[in-house]
């Protein structure tokens, strides 16, 4: 148990991180309009610079900070890292957003930044309350970001609806920390487990808090039945921000829900292995859900959402096949977690860059991207490949690698459902594809199906001609450039040689899995 | 060459997928550049895997040119295993020369070039690749890399066909192919994991195709699981080889697809189902194999019979072959439940016929229609005036697929009754076998009928006007179409060389049963 | 005697060299195939003389114990299907057997071949594909020979097809012609349905006996250990090929049409060589079909359906080389019928004098032709005057296949008759000698009108009519030869040859007999025949008139050829292509737009559906969420209670 | 002492009731401020189980004030960001009625 200076000192990261947060804000206050940008650097600098801090000194630390609130340990260093890289890239996509759609950017960067930090305390929080205010913190954060675009009726609403629903279930996960509290006293993880295996103090009250516990998480994870406020919240949302509640608040949601059900339910087999079958079917209905609506959906951002949930599915098929020490299963759900979030941010900086041009965000809008920007065309089809799970691409390393540990774990019938889900998704993603490289740009001629009885058509090649000047699509800044740049050397690394990442990832695993 | 033996089989899957990548760079307005540099690409391919099928020792026999490398550790142990054997050997051999074909017969892609030829490359390492590993999931990776580009390079550079009573656009032809195709694979990915735990279930927690072979062949795999677990591969894989009711896909695929790409999917991709049949279905799980070859025997004969009638009312060229495609793969489906080696031994070497055979015919069908810009088979007369070197090598290629002696696919349609014959696959009371060789050898017959009617109809007898414009191939055109056809020749009248390669691994795929 | 190994290859040879670079070659490559084809009757003599020579204890050589013959294999191999190793392996091999059967083949072919092609030098001079047609040739002569030197069934089977192929590439060899194409196509066709029986047979006998080897099949069926309802079954198979190619009813219909192909070609593939090879083949695995002995009588009684049809359809014909196309057909009936009649001898023998005298009668109607450009006999008449040659070498052809003694058919048929009157019912000889009257008054008809008849008045050719030039008469004279003087090699001749029947023969040693009874009817009926044609057709002395009107509705049925080419025709459009469009119609509407588009739909539909859930309303959000939580938790414990 | 169960059973009547709210109005504010009941439900279930921790009513276990105070601060934060919200909803559109906030649905 390290003393109070050492906890601080562990904490140093979080400190500077709100240090920065507040330093953008200051900071807006004295410069000019024109010279906003700089608040982006000095975010991007300061996340980076934090990103080095926490691995130089958090690096092999296997700590739990003031009598077993917080954790410092491989896990949450691992998904520090990622919160920081993510705020990076998030930033850098939204930079040419902002500018353009939103105003006050100096606390779009600072709120950004205090999420992170709700983010980062989530992967460590080994507490029920400790995890509560850093989940609301998060919340608040995007509650804003949602509605920051304040003119935006779609914006305002999504903010308002997010924020009842969030509130909402809140007050359901509260009331499930209250029977928690009620029944054993406190409110940590290792009193929940040890509970549960001694059955001193389990009871209905435990049970059904602990089940309020999972409906709170879940409404972050959009986990079916609390997944409803997603796909409005998602198309409300400036899209930068819609990336950041797509990738950032999902995965810290699963952070947070990974140590809980790791640290927490998992170990006590007997009631574990009772309550696996409902997460499962949980995650079954899920994914079924997401990817069936996806079908039917016209507006990117909302094909995103749902496509979304259905990943969740997957995930949460992942946790429904946890079991103590066996980490193949959460080094599937970190590296799918990796993977999701590498691939979704190379779709959303192309959506971005294609909105800034545009302004359109309806799938009909891309037709003939391809011809009018080859580069945002090809980006967002590699996107695509690789949330349906194609290879050479992360998506398809990522879900074998996850599908593998749940059917390892038992849950074959559950791994086969993935697949066909997994199958499922592919129309709707190809049906993107599909306006980008086959349908004609506007304002290029259509094409006509050559018939047999028909007139000799023209050259068989001819069709597609190169779209008017009007319709073409500027390159991306060099912002989105680099972002996709990043996101698709990742993509790319995942698909073909992720192993040095699930070495990483192991060690996370190890730390919330002991035994393992 | 001890160096490239080392690598050879690395390199051959490394050069198109390189190549797909580094095209990715090139400049968008230099569609010349993106050919040639295509065309060096295919090049390179075609000689290395000359250079593996020469290389293979078949009295050695086994795998050759092997190569490992650790890819991800215990427990699910993959690796990055690549292996020849005498069943791959030809069918490396295979793509590369339909590969390079398909790259020349390119040449007339204006549109997007670059891109084109990233996606057809792409495909190319993927196919490479499937037929070289020896790993499940590098199998899968693989086989799935080759389905991808299929998607665009038909969506895209495809073409719809207005049939009167109903239309065929290529956005459907390319869904249906991608999904179907897809489809099929989430039958292996599962039958794949289920493989995996089983095996693990014994302790070998592995998706090495060695180590899983070896599991089998001891004994280790419960023979119950194994019955559970043949039918998802079969039918998987079976879709990608055309397996009835599973092969709709592919005549709509071929009539929506550019020459290059239908002679890479009928030529190549086809076989990669196959290929998987027997490579995963029945070396890993030779048990269920055993149990479920009358049914695969049965659904190839229906394959060999419903194609084959089913061309015989087709109007359009594309139509014709794409059917015939089903009914040529059935012979492939029902060499390989024959069990026997002569059976399965043609079964691969009609892989190999076939795969020739049908890139030659689509290099012809294109070259009709990029002349005449239709290919409805009632409506074009007297070719043989105007297109004297595409029609004689039309009826080449008719007479290779209806089984002429002469040509590759008499000896592996042969050798496929032969084995049928002497098989002893039933069920039940009925010789399955027997019963398939005796309606395969029908089949044959009846597409005699549908290939002479074609010929007859299209390419001799008196050309209308309308046709009088029409020019001859051009000169890559003749010179791909020339090749295809000294290679069904050389095969038809000495197949040695290719089954001595096969039959080595043939027999030790078939020691199993 | 191995040498005989060149005579099929040197025209393998000739064939490519032709293709690629005949052009460029002096005589657009013909000289070339004929070359080959005269070093191959050359050779043919060789080994004759080489196989006469021979004795059991010469090398290679035995004397076999199925068939009773001394006959010598030569083996080349070829490739291995399955591993040597291997229990199950077979190694094919390009096999030759030297006996007297293959000899005797042949003899004729590259004899019938060389005429032809000389004859062709002539006949098809100046057309612009003279060398494709040249190439064919030697292909055809290359795969016939093959054919009849194979010792396996596979490699028949390989040869057979081949030569269906040719046969198909020299019918349609003027493919513009629409007549032609489709001719071509049929004859293809038809023949492949015939194949599809062979090639059972054949791997019908391979699962009995474990190879392709003929000897191998001979020795099991000759010690009686086949199965004796798989000897059946394959030998009727096998017959089915049989049928196909010797035009045997119901596979018929395809050789009057296969005459839209130069006449030549007529001559050489559709009535010397390829129609045989079903005579040869079943003469070939004589021993199996001896052995089911159900199949020889299935062989007789489709002879003799065939040889009577066919007689009768030749009478009304009026095309002449229709005329000739059905006299084949009825000819290689008889032949069959003999077979079926245990007559191998007299089939062969038949078949040989057959094929020389058909040839001639093909050439001469070519030469006919070539300077006519006229084809149906009632455009023609009283030709001898201007082509005093032609004239007499077919009426040559024509009266020896009618019978007349001492030209070679009448030998031959006397043997067949012989062979019919010993080996079966006697219903069968009866209608036998119907069958030899018919020939010889369709024989009568086609001499006697063309050549003797009065000429039509009304017509008047836009060139003098000429007698053939020098390259179509030597072959034509050579053939006319054989045609008068074949029969003779019928007698006991001095040294080891010793005449036909004892060099062609089936177990008896002698396989020569001259029935009397039936010589002097037989002669009877032909001399009648042909008198009666003369009276008919050159005096117009008897009218047939009477007898036309009285039996019209029977002599429609004829002159339209029984129906049968209308029954497939329906059956093809009716029910064949029917069937075809029905399943291809299937294909699309139940395989595809059901069965693949059905679910793809549903699932699209069930996601239109299913988003309506997301109703956009908060409150029902938190409803849907509080309802989850409820059932969550009623879950969570019950799970644990 | 009052028993445990009688705060229990408040708790959970004005959480039910709070959550009637959520469920059946459809005012914006109105909903916020049943969430605030259910919220307040919370914490008296926190501090009745906090002193009843030791079985006889005296506060031995702080851990349930200190969770209510935050939950209390939160709270607040959250009405105050939801009002904020409305706020810029009625400025924008002139409705906080639910039933017509729905330019997003399926």
């Amino acid at each position: 148990m390290p003393g109070l200076t050492e906890n601080l000192l562990l904490l140093t990261p979080e400190f500077a991180l709100t240090g920065l947060a507040l330093l953008v804000l200051a900071v807006d206050l004295f410069l000019p309009e024109s010279r906003k940008g700089w608040l982006a650097l000095i975010s991007i600098v300061g996340l980076l610079g934090l990103a080095v801090l926490s691995v130089v000194m958090l690096q092999g630390r296997e700590e739990t900070l003031y009598g077993g609130l917080l954790a410092v340990d491989r896990f949450a260093l691992v998904f520090k890292v990622f919160f920081l890289g993510l705020g990076v890239l998030i930033i850098l996509s939204s930079v040419d957003f902002v500018r353009k759609h939103l105003s006050h950017p100096g606390e779009f960067y600072g709120i950004l930044l205090l999420s992170i930090l709700g983010m980062n305390f989530m992967a460590q929080a080994r507490e029920l309350l400790t995890a509560y205010i850093a989940l609301e913190l998060l919340s608040f954060s995007l509650y804003v970001l949602t509605a920051y675009a304040r003119s935006n009726p779609k914006s305002n609403e999504a903010g308002l609806k997010y924020i009842i629903i969030g509130a909402f279930s809140s007050a359901l996960l509260l009331y499930g920390l209250s029977m928690v509290y009620s029944s054993l006293g406190t409110t940590s993880f290792a009193a929940i487990r040890d509970a549960l295996a001694s059955g001193a103090g389990a009871g209905p009250t435990l049970w059904v808090g602990l089940a309020l516990l999972i409906v709170g998480l879940g409404f972050k994870l959009a986990a079916v039945p609390f997944h409803m406020w997603a796909p409005d919240v998602y198309e409300g949302a400036s899209l930068p921000v819609t990336a950041y509640l797509a990738i950032g608040s999902k995965a810290a949601a699963f952070a947070l829900v990974l140590r809980l059900f790791a640290e927490g339910i998992v170990p006590v087999v007997d009631i574990w292995s009772r309550w696996q079958i409902i997460v499962a079917v949980m995650a079954a209905v899920t994914m079924l859900v997401g990817n069936l609506v996806a079908l039917a959906q016209r507006n990117l951002k909302r094909l995103m959402a749902y496509s979304s949930i259905g990943h969740v599915g997957f995930l949460l098929a992942g946790i429904a096949a946890l079991g103590p020490g066996d980490t193949l299963v959460a080094n599937g759900i970190i590296l799918y977690l990796v993977g999701y979030a590498v691939t979704s941010i190379v779709v959303f900086a192309a959506l971005i860059a294609f909105f800034n041009h545009t302004g359109q965000e309806e799938i009909a809008d891309l037709a003939g991207l391809a011809d009018r920007q080859p580069f945002l065309a090809a980006a967002l089809a590699i996107g695509m490949f690789s949330l349906s799970g194609l290879p050479i691409f992360a998506g398809f390393t990522i879900k074998f690698y996850l599908f593998t540990a749940v059917a390892r774990a038992g849950f074959l019938w559950l791994a086969a459902l993935a697949v066909f889900a997994s199958f499922i998704s592919l129309y709707y993603y190809l049906q993107v594809i599909r306006q980008m490289y086959i349908q004609p740009a506007p304002g290029a001629p259509p094409e006509q199906s050559h018939g047999h009885a028909a007139e000799p058509p023209p050259d068989s090649n001819a069709h597609g001609a190169a779209p008017d000047a009007a319709s073409a699509i500027p390159s991306p800044g060099w912002r989105l450039a680099l972002v996709l740049g990043l996101g698709l050397a990742g993509v790319f690394w995942l698909g073909v040689y992720p192993a040095p990442l699930v070495a990483i990832i192991e060690g996370a695993s190890r730390a919330i899995l002991p035994g393992g | 060459m001890q160096a490239l033996d080392q690598a050879a089989l690395f390199l051959i899957v490394l050069a198109p997928l390189a190549g797909s990548l580094l095209a990715m760079f090139m400049s968008r307005d230099r569609p010349k550049d993106a050919w040639y540099f295509a065309i060096l690409v295919a090049a390179v391919t075609l000689a290395l895997s000359i250079y593996i099928f020469v290389r293979y020792d078949y009295t050695a026999g086994g795998y050759q040119l092997s190569r490992s490398f650790g890819w991800l550790g215990a427990p699910l142990d993959i690796n990055l295993s690549l292996g020849v054997d005498g069943i791959s050997a030809p069918l490396v051999l295979l793509n590369g020369i339909i590969l390079m074909g398909g790259v020349l017969i390119a040449q007339t892609i204006k549109h997007r070039t670059r891109d084109f030829f990233v996606l057809l490359l792409a495909l190319g390492a993927g196919v490479f690749g499937v037929f070289i590993v020896r790993d499940l999931f590098f199998l899968f990776f693989f086989y799935e890399l080759a389905v991808l580009p299929m998607y665009l390079l038909i969506g895209v550079w495809g073409s719809s066909t207005d049939f009167g009573t109903f239309l065929r656009t290529k956005e459907y032809g390319a869904m249906k192919l991608m999904l179907y195709l897809v489809a099929g694979s989430v039958l292996i990915w599962i039958g794949i994991l289920a493989l995996y735990l089983e095996a693990g279930q014994q302790g070998v927690s592995t998706f090495d195709m060695a180590k899983l072979s070896d599991l089998a062949r001891d004994g280790g795999l419960d023979p119950t699981v194994q019955r559970w677990i043949f039918p998802l591969f079969m039918i998987g894989f079976g879709v990608l080889a055309g397996l009835w009711p599973f092969h709709t896909w592919s005549p709509d695929g071929h009539v929506a697809a550019p020459t290059s790409v239908s002679m890479l999917h009928a030529g190549v991709l086809m076989k990669l189902g196959a290929y998987g049949i027997i490579r995963v279905g029945m070396d890993l799980t030779p048990a269920g194999a055993e149990f479920w070859m009358p049914v695969l025997i049965g659904l190839g004969t229906v394959n060999v019979l419903y194609g084959a009638i089913s061309a015989m009312s087709q109007g359009d060229l594309k139509y014709v072959i794409g059917y015939s495609s089903v009914s040529h793969m059935g012979y492939v489906l029902m060499g390989i439940a024959t069990l026997h080696p002569i059976g399965v031994a043609g079964a691969v070497l009609q892989m190999f016929s076939h795969g020739i055979m049908t890139a030659l015919f689509f290099v012809l069908v294109g070259a009709i229609y990029d002349r005449a810009h239709i290919r409805d088979s009632h409506i074009l007369n007297g070719l043989f005036k105007r297109m004297g070197v595409v029609s004689f090598c039309f009826a080449i290629a008719g007479l290779a697929s209806l089984g002429l002696p002469g040509f590759s696919g008499f000896i592996a349609e042969f050798m496929v009754f032969t084995g049928a014959f002497q098989s002893d696959v039933r069920l039940g009371f009925v010789p399955m076998a027997l019963l398939a060789g005796g309606l395969g050898v029908v089949g044959a017959a009846i597409t005699a009928v549908y290939i002479l009617r074609l010929l007859a109809r299209t390419f001799f007898g008196e050309a209308d006007r309308q046709w009088a414009h029409l020019t001859d191939a051009s000169p890559v055109e003749k010179g791909v179409a020339g090749a295809f056809v000294l290679i069904l020749v050389v095969v038809g009248v000495w197949p040695e060389p290719f089954l001595r390669v096969i039959n080595v691994s043939v027999a030790t795929l078939l020691e199993a049963f | 005697m191995e040498l005989a190994w060149l005579i099929p290859v040197l025209s393998f040879i000739a064939f490519p060299i032709i293709v690629f670079w005949g052009k460029r070659l002096p005589g657009g490559g013909a000289p070339l195939a004929i070359g080959a084809i005269a070093a191959g009757f050359a050779l043919f003599w060789v080994a004759l003389l080489g196989f006469l020579a021979a004795t059991p204890d010469t090398e290679h050589c035995l004397t076999d114990a199925a068939t009773g013959t001394l006959a010598c294999n030569f083996q080349r191999a070829w490739f291995n299907a399955g591993l040597p190793g291997l229990p199950d392996s077979v190694a094919l091999s390009w096999g030759m057997t030297i006996d007297p059967l293959a000899l005797a083949m042949l003899g004729m072919v590259t004899l019938v071949a060389l005429m032809v092609q000389i004859y062709s030098l002539g006949y098809m001079k100046g057309d612009p594909h003279f060398g494709w047609y040249y190439a064919c040739h030697a292909l055809f002569a290359a795969a016939m020979l093959t054919l009849v030197l194979a010792d396996s069934f596979l490699l028949l089977y390989v040869a057979w097809e081949l030569v269906g192929a040719c046969s198909y590439l020299l019918i349609g060899f003027w493919h513009e012609r629409p007549a032609a194409r489709e001719a071509a196509k049929k004859a293809f066709i038809v023949t492949r349905l015939g194949d599809v029986g062979l090639l059972l047979g054949i791997l019908l006998l391979w699962r009995e006996v474990g190879s392709f080897s003929m000897t191998a099949a001979f020795e099991l069926a000759h010690s009686g250990e086949m199965s004796h309802g798989v000897a059946t079954a394959s030998s009727l198979l096998m017959l089915l090929g049989a049928m196909g190619k010797s035009a045997q009813f119901p596979f018929h219909v395809w050789l009057p049409d296969a005459m839209e192909g130069p006449t030549p070609v007529s001559a050489l593939i559709h009535a010397a060589t390829m129609v045989a090879a079903g005579v040869y083949l079943v003469a070939r695995a004589f021993p199996i079909f001896q052995y089911s002995g159900d199949a020889l009588m299935a062989v007789a009684i489709v002879g003799l359906v065939t040889a009577l049809m066919a007689s009768t359809i030749a009478l009304t014909s009026t095309d002449l080389k229709r005329i000739l196309a059905y006299s084949t057909i009825s000819h290689l009936g008889l032949m069959m019928l003999s077979l079926g009649a245990g007559g191998y001898t007299a089939a062969l023998f038949h078949l040989l004098a057959h094929g020389f005298s058909k040839a001639l009668l093909f050439l001469g109607a070519g030469s006919v032709l070539h300077s006519t450009e006229q084809q149906d006999i009632r455009h023609m008449g009283g030709l001898r005057k201007a082509m005093p040659l032609t004239a007499l070498l077919f009426s040559l052809g024509a009266m020896s296949l009618g019978g007349i003694p001492i030209l070679a058919g009448f030998w031959s048929k006397d043997e067949v008759l012989s062979a019919v009157s010993h080996g079966l019912h006697p219903v069968f000889i009866v209608l036998a000698l119907v069958t030899a009257l018919l020939s010889a008054l369709y024989m009568a008809r086609a001499m006697f009108v063309v050549f003797f008849g009065p000429s039509p008045e009304s017509e008047h050719h836009d060139h003098p009519v000429h007698d053939a030039p020098l390259a179509m008469a030597a072959p034509m004279v050579l053939l006319g030869v054989l045609a008068a003087g074949f029969g003779l090699i019928s007698f006991n001749w001095p040294g080891s040859f010793g005449g036909i029947g004892s060099f062609l023969f089936y177990h008896e040693p002698e396989g020569f007999h001259f029935t009397w009874w039936l010589g002097i009817l037989s002669t009877i009926l032909a001399v009648a025949a042909f008198a009666f044609g003369y009276l008919v057709y050159v005096r117009k002395s008897l009218s047939l008139e009477g007898f036309r009107r009285s039996f019209a509705p029977a002599i429609r049925v004829v002159e339209r050829k029984y129906y049968v080419d209308e029954l497939y025709q329906w059956v093809v459009d009716r029910v064949v292509m029917v069937f075809s469009r029905f399943i291809a119609l299937f294909d699309r509407a139940v395989v595809n737009d059901v069965l693949v588009n059905g679910p793809a739909n549903s699932a699209r539909r069930l996601g239109v559906a299913m988003r309506l859930h997301v109703t956009g309303h908060v409150y029902s959000y938190a409803l849907v969420m509080a309802l989850g939580a409820a059932a969550l938790a009623i879950l969570w414990w019950w799970r644990v209670a | 002492m009052v028993p445990l169960t009688y705060f229990q059973l408040l708790s959970a009547a004005l959480f039910a009731i709070g959550l009637y709210g959520v469920l059946a109005r459809r005012s914006a504010v109105l909903i916020v401020l049943s969430i605030e009941l259910m919220l307040n439900a919370v914490n008296i279930n926190l501090i009745a189980a906090a002193s009843h921790m030791d079985g006889v009513g005296r506060f031995s276990n702080f851990d349930g004030q200190i969770i209510a105070i935050f939950v209390i601060t939160i709270a607040a934060a959250e009405v105050g960001l939801a009002l904020a919200i409305i706020l810029r909803m009625y400025r924008n559109r002139a409705t906080v009625d639910v039933d017509e906030i729905n330019l997003m649905k399926w």
